[in-house]
């Protein structure tokens, strides 16, 4: 096994990347961001470990377990199943896993689940409320759920404005309905992220939502090539995340891994570890809307009011996302 | 003895006699057009309402042209009758030597009607397809070309998805360090050193072509992507090189539909039409063409005149090494301006089949290219438009449309090269 | 007939190992020790210190450290380099556990490499095995999870679905190639990509689907088609499973196969030489096709022992690289089934210990790619190695392709 | 100008090809280089021309000593060769081959002058006539004249010193006169010519001087005027040779091969062999005979199953075996020895004993089922290995460590070894020396003694001559005479081979 000795004596967060490894732009990135700042405000050493394949999960787990982590931070579906045998095998051991959750739920393995549609409604709205040339689009990078949510809950906040002003936005990428759209299929490559934007834009769309990780980069550069286009972030904010294009980010769909991460790490090293499934909703801040940076004054007062208010509808219940 | 000769000039006669593979082949590809007919017919005529909008121009060209109108449905009928027409006459009397041509503009109406149907009861923009087409092309005509220098010396080149990465991978490093232009030289180079191992693993050490080929993919993808990990990941100024933006060429950019599409793009478009010019007539019309096309179709030959066969065959694949690593920058400097682990995804091969439907020309190459770059913007149009194919089929396209191109072709395409290595004792 | 040479008074070949060594040696009258095992071992030598100097150059904090203290730069680089090699030795043979983990690695390895190497024996060059793995796998996968059966009738089911999975899917290049002409090493190729998303495809449909979640994951394989773990009673971790076994049971009816069956006579004759072939009234076009779907079908076995073996289910890409490690592998091992076994350990424990490298040091993952490719650059070149290390071995480097059109 | 080889030596693995050979050569001079296969001719030009360099020796021009690092220098040097396999691209056209190398240019960045090229081709060849169109494509053209096209190449480069490497092999008895009054008007012209042939009769004809090359070494140089065709075979083998064959006459039987209208194409497509009936009886040697190129190959494919015929049918023994497969012949007890035996012949990869079983390995006793019986492979081998008198050290190593000859043997023995009704051999002697050849015919002749029908096809004239007992003469795909060797001679086949039709 992979146990040596080097620091095993003080803290570990160790986080156990899926396939898409460390340097995804994406979940794993940001759960790495969390556990690094959870480790550096709790003394603790951060520790990550790239799995190439399916067959790695296990093994990297295993060399987890025995370097003794104080808590091991697994990272997307993928790593489901092999998360709660390491877990039923060594109960002694805190385990929290992003974008996942057991039921029933296992004693020692805290899930990490994020309404990312509230957010991404609001997203919808905001684009609906500031689009030139009424149409808005979105992609995808695979069709499964942590993407096609983000996709969801777009649509649907365009639909609801709609319905509010009796406009007709449409949003091409993407049919909740169908459960069909545009994906690249990929989450690497950046001109695909070209690609995929302009052809939304050569149908019209102004503003784009692109739900791939890193291949978003590319409708960005693209974007910030051409005028009056516009780019909905996701997970991160984009105009921290990607500076070179920053002032194209009409606003981005937060999904706040790394402070759930950070949260279950402090519960982890401060004794106060529970397997309670975390929600992470526009109400905790789990997920939010980002602020609208440069592009402020391209968003009305009143619709950024609105926007405001239709967060506290939606946290009230007033406003359900899942239409 | 002349004239006695010359009646043995050739043992052919005037009784005109096809082989039996040529009949198979024509049948098959007879029936091919009559499927497609059916498909047509079946697919996309059958059922289908609703005009189809074509958009042609974009918002702001010099001249803006209407919109292409057409019903789904009227055109598969004649898109199918027309493809039921070929489909019979192949079957009775064929096309001679203007088979392949055929074929194309029956796959060409197929494709139209296909997307006719996609697109019925909506607008989409062909002039954005047709630009998209052209971009995705480029990285695969530098590979075919390079492809074509190596292999007209006789030296099959598989390396040629690895020298595209390896471009890739360097212009980004370069580029962002040392400029674009840099950038740009610096992934040739690259590139051409790949060549140059190619070149001394299989002219000097005789190594298998297609194994040596194989190695240098899989050494630089492994090399790329340890690099990323180890370097690129935590030093993120390392991997952000400057982009090549579009430009538009003077009036050729102003002709309706066709400027949008050729003549307002970046400067590795610009750069594939002049190295496409450039090889055919280096190939074709110089010294240097000559030589090399016998260096390939028979080395001893041009050895015993005199020609270094070896020296020959390193410049001529250093050089398709020199183009295969700046089509590679493409990718980063090109485009993104990022390197991404194994961002080529297999271009280079379909680069290589592209150089085979291309039947070793440049032009060729280049028209090959086209499809495959038509391919791959089609099914990222589609996805769009809510057909209900799944974007996991879509996404096969470009992969598909090469095997059946070169499945149906290479069979009839005979190499232009010996590729035994040459021995000199 | 005075001047003729006499014939040696060795009694007619009896089957069995001194006959693997005359295969393993071409046709050569005595073990070729030189060309088989030394200048092997010198190519791994090689790869090893030249990915030393590459995993060096991926540390720039001691590179900078050269320019101020070339001193304290050396030695910081030769621990790293120590350090790292140690953890891979370590990972890979350091104990059980260790060896557990080689073994579980190796098993598809080899599998997928005799499907490369089948190839090579035939001059086919089947790039196709993450391919042909992935529908292998598929099929085995719906045996696997669809089916309630007993063990002993199950898990040998499986094993059958994967063999055609494989099969079809290598058989398809094959097809093309013999009847076309068309480069296999294109359609293989192109074959990967297309299984890639036939699987994404699939694992979206209900059929395939973990019930009650709609991520891209299979229902799981029933234990009764699971491969049984060897050696999980000493600690349950150890996962290393039947796959290896059967792994070395099909590289010894590979051997069979090839070198005493009429198939395999036939085989080598059209690698060999395809016209030869012709004349001597063999079918090449049947061939080329039964080649490739025997070779398919040893890579679909690895990917069934990918999903019944070690992971119980099937994901996008569950294959990983595996088909492409298996080309390094193939020449490593000459193309012969028992050198493939061989080869597979190594990379068996090159994967295991990579894995423990990245754990312990923080030397990343990709450099085991890095060193099996040169590995192979230095088998396909044995010129190469000859040079370096002055070495007479009479070996002609390996040679596989046919060109472009048949 | 003269020209010296001192003491040249050249190794290959396994083969001292050129052993401490000697020669001098003058302008204005036909020397005549005799030799067996794989004496060393080729070997020796070779070294002469730059294209191999020597283990040993020096080459000396004019009395300097000068050093050849390729072709380049030796042709500089004006030395030019015409090579046994010609060096000609194939899908160029005539001009583009005679420039290629010293290609005329215009403007910058060696722009092509074709034009230029076409002048310099017409022009010599009206001044040696030798005619041939500028603008024809080499593949399109018959032997004769692609030799015709190494001439001009050769000219071209203003050559003092021209090298043939058998350059009558390929060319009918008129084609040689041609061709020999072609390098009279060269000596006249001053050039020195070095004559490479196994033919004595030509050697007589035409040499001023005339070296014997054996084993890689000269042993001797022999006069014209004094030399007789047995006196220079005995210096070439080495020993006395029967120069004929000497066999009964033939008592033909029932047919066993019956050709009607066969009609094949070759690989570019064009009706190689057309119309062509003939056939093959119980007992009787029937030899075709051709210039290479005029279907034979074509037409032994179409036979064994190798290529599909058009038109027209094939039948062995009475049963209908049109476009069979080389199997179902094979199982029609048929044996072939082809054409070219290292390209279909053999697997040069495989041992002798997997060769010797290479089209009879599907069946019992070799193979039970699908498992190889190898016991019983290796014991046939060494059977045939004794009473074919294979030189080898063992049935176990690979063919490709045979000799020419022996591996010819080889496949004689594979095809003659079991008992047949119906032999098809193509060039049964190409590349094999004289004892071999002896011994080769003999086991043709006894085959035929045996009650088998023999099919011989040869483009060696004296080879059909010795063995046919009826000749079947093929150009441009057509069977154009029908002779017995003893109503006819060299000269009046020579004419059927160049095309003029039977009147007979
Ligand atoms: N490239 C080579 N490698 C190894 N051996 C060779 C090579 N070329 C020729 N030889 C050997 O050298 C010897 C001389 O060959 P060479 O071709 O000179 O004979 P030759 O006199 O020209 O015979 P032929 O009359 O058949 O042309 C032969 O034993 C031949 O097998
Ligand atoms: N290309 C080659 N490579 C390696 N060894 C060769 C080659 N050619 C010939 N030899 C070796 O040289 C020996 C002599 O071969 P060579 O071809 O000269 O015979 P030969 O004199 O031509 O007799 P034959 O007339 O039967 O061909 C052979 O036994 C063979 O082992
Ligand atoms: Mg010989
Ligand atoms: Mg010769």
């Amino acid at each position: 096994g992979g146990d040596d000795d080097s620091g095993s004596a003080d803290t570990k967060i160790c986080e156990v990347t899926d396939v898409g490894g460390v340097d995804d732009k994406g979940f794993n990135a940001s759960a790495w961001a969390g556990a690094q700042r959870a480790a550096a405000d709790f003394g603790a050493d951060p520790k990550v470990l790239e799995s190439q394949a399916e067959t790695d999960y296990e093994v990297n787990l295993n060399s987890f377990i025995d370097e003794g982590c104080d808590l091991i931070v697994t990272v997307g579906f993928l790593l489901g199943d092999a998360t709660a045998n390491a877990a039923n095998a060594n109960p002694e051991s805190k385990f929290t896993i992003v974008d996942f959750a057991y039921d029933p739920p296992i004693e020692n393995v805290k899930g990490l689940v994020f309404n990312t549609d509230e957010a991404a409604f609001l997203a919808g709205y905001v684009a609906a409320g500031t689009t030139a040339t009424g149409t808005v689009g979105t992609f995808g990078g695979i069709n499964i759920p942590p993407v096609t949510i983000f996709m969801d809950g777009f649509v649907r906040g365009v639909r609801y404005y709609n319905a509010q002003k009796g406009t007709d936005v449409q949003v091409l990428g993407w049919d909740p309905d169908t459960q069909e759209g545009s994906f690249t299929n990929n989450f690497e490559s950046l001109d695909d992220g070209r690609a995929f934007a302009q052809s939304l834009i050569d149908e019209g769309a102004d503003i784009v939502m692109p739900v791939a990780g890193p291949v978003g980069l590319g409708s960005a550069q693209l974007a910030s090539e051409l005028d009056g286009i516009y780019i909905v972030g996701v997970d991160v904010d984009g105009f921290e995340a990607d500076p070179n294009n920053a002032s194209i980010y009409l606003t981005s769909v937060l999904k706040r891994i790394d402070n759930a991460v950070y949260a279950a790490a402090d519960e982890a090293l401060n004794g106060t570890f529970t397997n309670d499934l975390y929600v992470g909703t526009l109400e905790n801040e789990g997920v939010g809307l980002a602020p609208y940076h440069d592009l402020a004054d391209m968003v009305p007062s009143d619709l950024q009011s609105e926007v405001e208010s239709l967060r506290d509808d939606i946290i009230s219940g007033a406003v359900s996302v899942s239409g | 003895m002349g004239h006695v000769t010359t009646v043995t000039a050739t043992a052919t006669t005037d009784r005109e006699i096809r082989t039996p593979a040529e009949v198979r082949r024509a049948k098959i590809l007879a029936i091919v057009y009559l499927l497609l007919a059916a498909l047509t017919l079946w697919a996309f005529g059958i059922g289908s309402e609703g005009d189809a909008t074509f958009v042609i121009s974009r918002p702001g060209d010099t001249f803006e042209v209407g919109n292409i109108v057409v019903p789904a449905a009227g055109l598969a009928y004649v898109v199918s009758a027309i493809l039921a027409f070929l489909g019979a006459r192949q079957w009775l009397r064929g096309f001679g030597s203007r088979t392949n041509l055929v074929l194309a503009i029956g796959l060409g109406l197929f494709a139209l009607s296909f997307l006719a149907w996609a697109a019925a009861g909506t607008s989409f923009s062909l002039v954005g397809m047709f630009q998209e087409a052209i971009k995705r092309a480029v990285p695969i005509t530098f590979g075919a070309i390079s492809g074509v220098l190596c292999e007209r010396t006789g030296i099959i080149n598989i390396g040629i998805e690895g020298m595209l990465l390896g471009g890739a991978f360097t212009g980004a490093i370069v580029g962002s360090t040392l400029g674009a232009a840099a950038g740009m030289v610096a992934a040739a180079l690259v590139g051409g050193v790949l060549a140059l191992v190619l070149a001394i693993l299989t002219v000097k050490y005789r190594v298998d072509q297609i194994i040596a080929g194989v190695v240098i993919n899989i050494f630089v993808l492994g090399l790329t992507s340890f690099y990323t990990s180890q370097i690129l990941v935590e030093n993120q100024q390392l991997n952000d090189a400057p982009i090549m933006r579009a430009f538009e060429i003077p009036l050729l950019g102003d002709i309706p539909f066709i400027g949008p599409v050729l003549f307002d793009q970046n400067i590795f478009v610009y750069a594939m039409y002049l190295l496409v010019a450039a090889t055919t007539y280096g190939l074709f019309q110089t010294r240097w063409g000559l030589r090399t096309r016998a260096v390939g179709e028979k080395p001893r030959a041009a050895d015993t005149v005199g020609i270094n066969v070896f020296s020959m065959k390193y410049w001529n694949v250093i050089l398709g090494g020199l183009v295969a690593g700046f089509g590679g920058a493409y990718f980063t400097i090109g485009s993104v301006g990022r390197f991404d682990e194994n961002m080529t995804a297999g271009r280079g091969f379909i680069g290589l089949a592209a150089m085979i439907f291309g039947r070793w020309h440049p032009v060729g190459a280049l028209s090959a290219a086209l499809v495959f770059g038509f391919a791959d913007s089609l099914q990222v149009k589609l996805g769009i438009l809510e057909t209900p194919i799944p974007s996991e089929f879509l996404a096969m396209a470009p992969y598909l449309v090469t095997i059946v191109v070169v499945a149906g072709l290479v069979g009839r395409s005979r190499p232009p090269s010996d590729y035994t290595a040459y021995v000199k004792e | 007939m005075s001047d003729r040479p006499d014939l040696p008074e060795t009694p007619p070949e009896q089957p069995g190992m001194s006959s693997f060594f005359k295969d393993l040696t071409g046709a050569g009258s005595q073990i070729n020790w030189r060309a088989n095992v030394l200048v092997p071992a010198l190519a791994i030598l090689s790869a090893l210190i030249a990915g030393g100097i590459i995993i060096a150059f991926g540390d720039l904090d001691t590179l900078k450290l050269w320019g101020s203290d070339p001193g304290q730069a050396a030695s910081d680089t030769l621990n790293r380099l120590g350090d790292s090699y140690v953890a891979l030795f370590e990972g890979a043979v350091g104990g059980l556990g260790p060896i557990s983990e080689t073994l579980t690695r190796a098993a598809p390895l080899i599998l997928a490499g005799l499907a490369v190497a089948i190839g090579f024996q035939a001059g086919l060059f089947n790039i196709g095995a993450n391919g042909q793995m992935l529908i292998g796998g598929m099929f085995a996968l719906v045996v696997g999870f669809q089916f309630d059966l007993p063990t002993v009738i199950h898990i040998p089911l499986a094993i059958i679905a994967a063999l055609i999975g494989g099969a079809i899917w290598g058989g398809i290049p094959g097809f093309l190639r013999a009847k076309t002409g068309a480069h296999e090493v294109i359609t293989t190729i192109m074959l990967n990509f297309i299984a890639l998303r036939l699987v994404d495809y699939l694992l979206t449909v209900e059929f395939f689907q973990l019930e009650g979640r709609n991520d891209p994951v299979s229902k799981s394989v029933l234990d009764s088609a699971r491969y049984p773990k060897l050696i999980d009673f000493i600690n349950a971790r150890y996962r290393v499973h039947l796959g290896i076994i059967i792994a070395i049971l099909a590289a010894w009816f590979i051997w069979w196969l090839l070198y005493r069956s009429t198939i395999g006579f036939e085989f080598r004759a059209v690698g060999a030489n395809p016209d030869g072939a012709r004349y001597a009234g063999m079918n090449v076009v049947w061939l080329i096709v039964a080649v490739m779907a025997v070779a398919g079908a040893m890579a679909g076995l690895a990917g069934g022992d990918q999903v019944v073996g070690t992971l119980g289910r099937a994901t996008p890409g569950f294959v990983g690289v595996i088909g492409f490690d298996a080309i390094a592998l193939a020449l490593l091992g000459r193309s012969h089934p028992f050198g493939v076994v061989a080869a597979g350990l190594l990379f068996g424990g090159l994967a295991a210990g990579g894995q423990n490298m990245q754990a312990s040091t923080d030397v990343g993952i990709d450099i085991v790619q890095v060193i099996q490719a040169l590995i192979i650059v230095f088998i396909a070149a044995p010129a190469l190695i000859k040079a370096i290390y002055r070495v007479k071995a009479d070996t002609e480097a390996a040679q596989v392709s046919q060109g472009w059109a048949t | 100008m003269e020209l010296e080889l001192r003491g040249i030596t050249k190794r290959f693995p396994g083969v001292l090809a050129n052993d401490n050979v000697n020669l001098t050569i003058r302008s204005g001079e036909i020397l005549c280089l005799l030799g067996e296969n794989g004496a060393g001719k080729s070997t020796l030009m070779n070294i002469m021309y730059g294209l191999y360099s020597a283990s040993e020796g020096e080459i000396l021009v004019n009395g300097e000593v000068v050093h050849f690092d390729g072709p380049g220098d030796a042709i500089a040097a004006g030395i030019g060769m015409v090579h046994q396999h010609f060096m000609l691209v194939p899908v160029f056209t005539v001009a583009e081959n005679v420039v290629l190398g010293v290609e005329p240019t215009k403007g910058p960045g060696g722009i092509l002058d074709i034009s230029e090229a076409r002048r310099d081709v017409t022009e010599i060849s009206s001044q040696y006539n030798l005619e041939v169109d500028p603008d024809a494509i080499i593949e399109d053209l018959p032997v004769g004249l692609q030799q015709r096209v190494e001439i001009i190449k050769v000219l071209f480069r203003d050559a003092e010193i021209l090298v043939f490497d058998e350059p009558t092999a390929v060319l009918t008895p008129q084609e040689v006169e041609e061709f020999f009054s072609i390098i009279r008007n060269l000596k006249a012209d001053g050039k020195g010519i070095i004559f490479i042939t196994h033919k004595l009769k030509e050697v007589l004809e035409i040499a001023d001087r005339i070296a014997v090359l054996r084993r890689g070494a000269v042993v001797g140089e022999a006069d014209p005027s004094t030399a007789t065709e047995k006196t220079l075979a005995e210096m070439m083998v080495g020993r006395p040779v029967v120069l004929t064959v000497d066999k009964g006459p033939a008592q033909p039987g029932e047919v066993v091969l019956e050709v009607r209208d066969l009609d094949v194409l070759n690989v570019h497509d064009h009706l190689a062999v057309n119309q062509v009936s003939f056939d093959v009886r119980k007992g009787e040697i029937v030899g075709i005979a051709g210039v290479q190129g005029n279907g034979q190959t074509e037409l032994v494919e179409a036979l064994t199953g190798l290529r599909e015929s058009v038109g027209g049918t094939v039948r062995i023994s009475g049963q209908d075996f049109t476009n069979a497969s080389p199997r179902q012949i094979h199982k029609a007890s048929v044996a072939h020895v082809p054409e070219d035996r290292q390209r279909s012949g053999l697997v040069l990869k495989f041992t002798l004993t997997e060769n010797f079983v290479l089209d009879s390995y599907y069946d019992e006793p070799f193979s039970h089922g699908i498992k190889m019986n190898w016991n019983r492979s290796r014991q046939e081998a060494e059977r045939l290995i004794e009473e074919f008198d294979v030189r080898t050290p063992s049935s176990e190593v690979m063919a490709s460590n045979l000799s020419g000859g022996n591996q010819q043997k080889v496949i004689v023995a594979r095809e003659f070894g079991r008992d047949v009704e119906l032999v098809i051999a193509s060039q049964p002697t190409r590349g094999v020396d004289v004892g071999s050849i002896e011994f080769i015919h003999d086991r043709i002749v006894e085959e035929r003694d045996n009650g088998s029908a023999v099919l011989i096809v040869s483009s060696e004239l004296d080879e059909v001559m010795a063995l046919s007992d009826r000749i079947l003469v093929m150009f441009a795909g057509r069977i154009v005479a029908e002779k017995r060797p003893e109503e006819t001679t060299n000269a009046e086949l020579g004419l059927y081979m160049a095309g003029s039709t039977s009147e007979a």
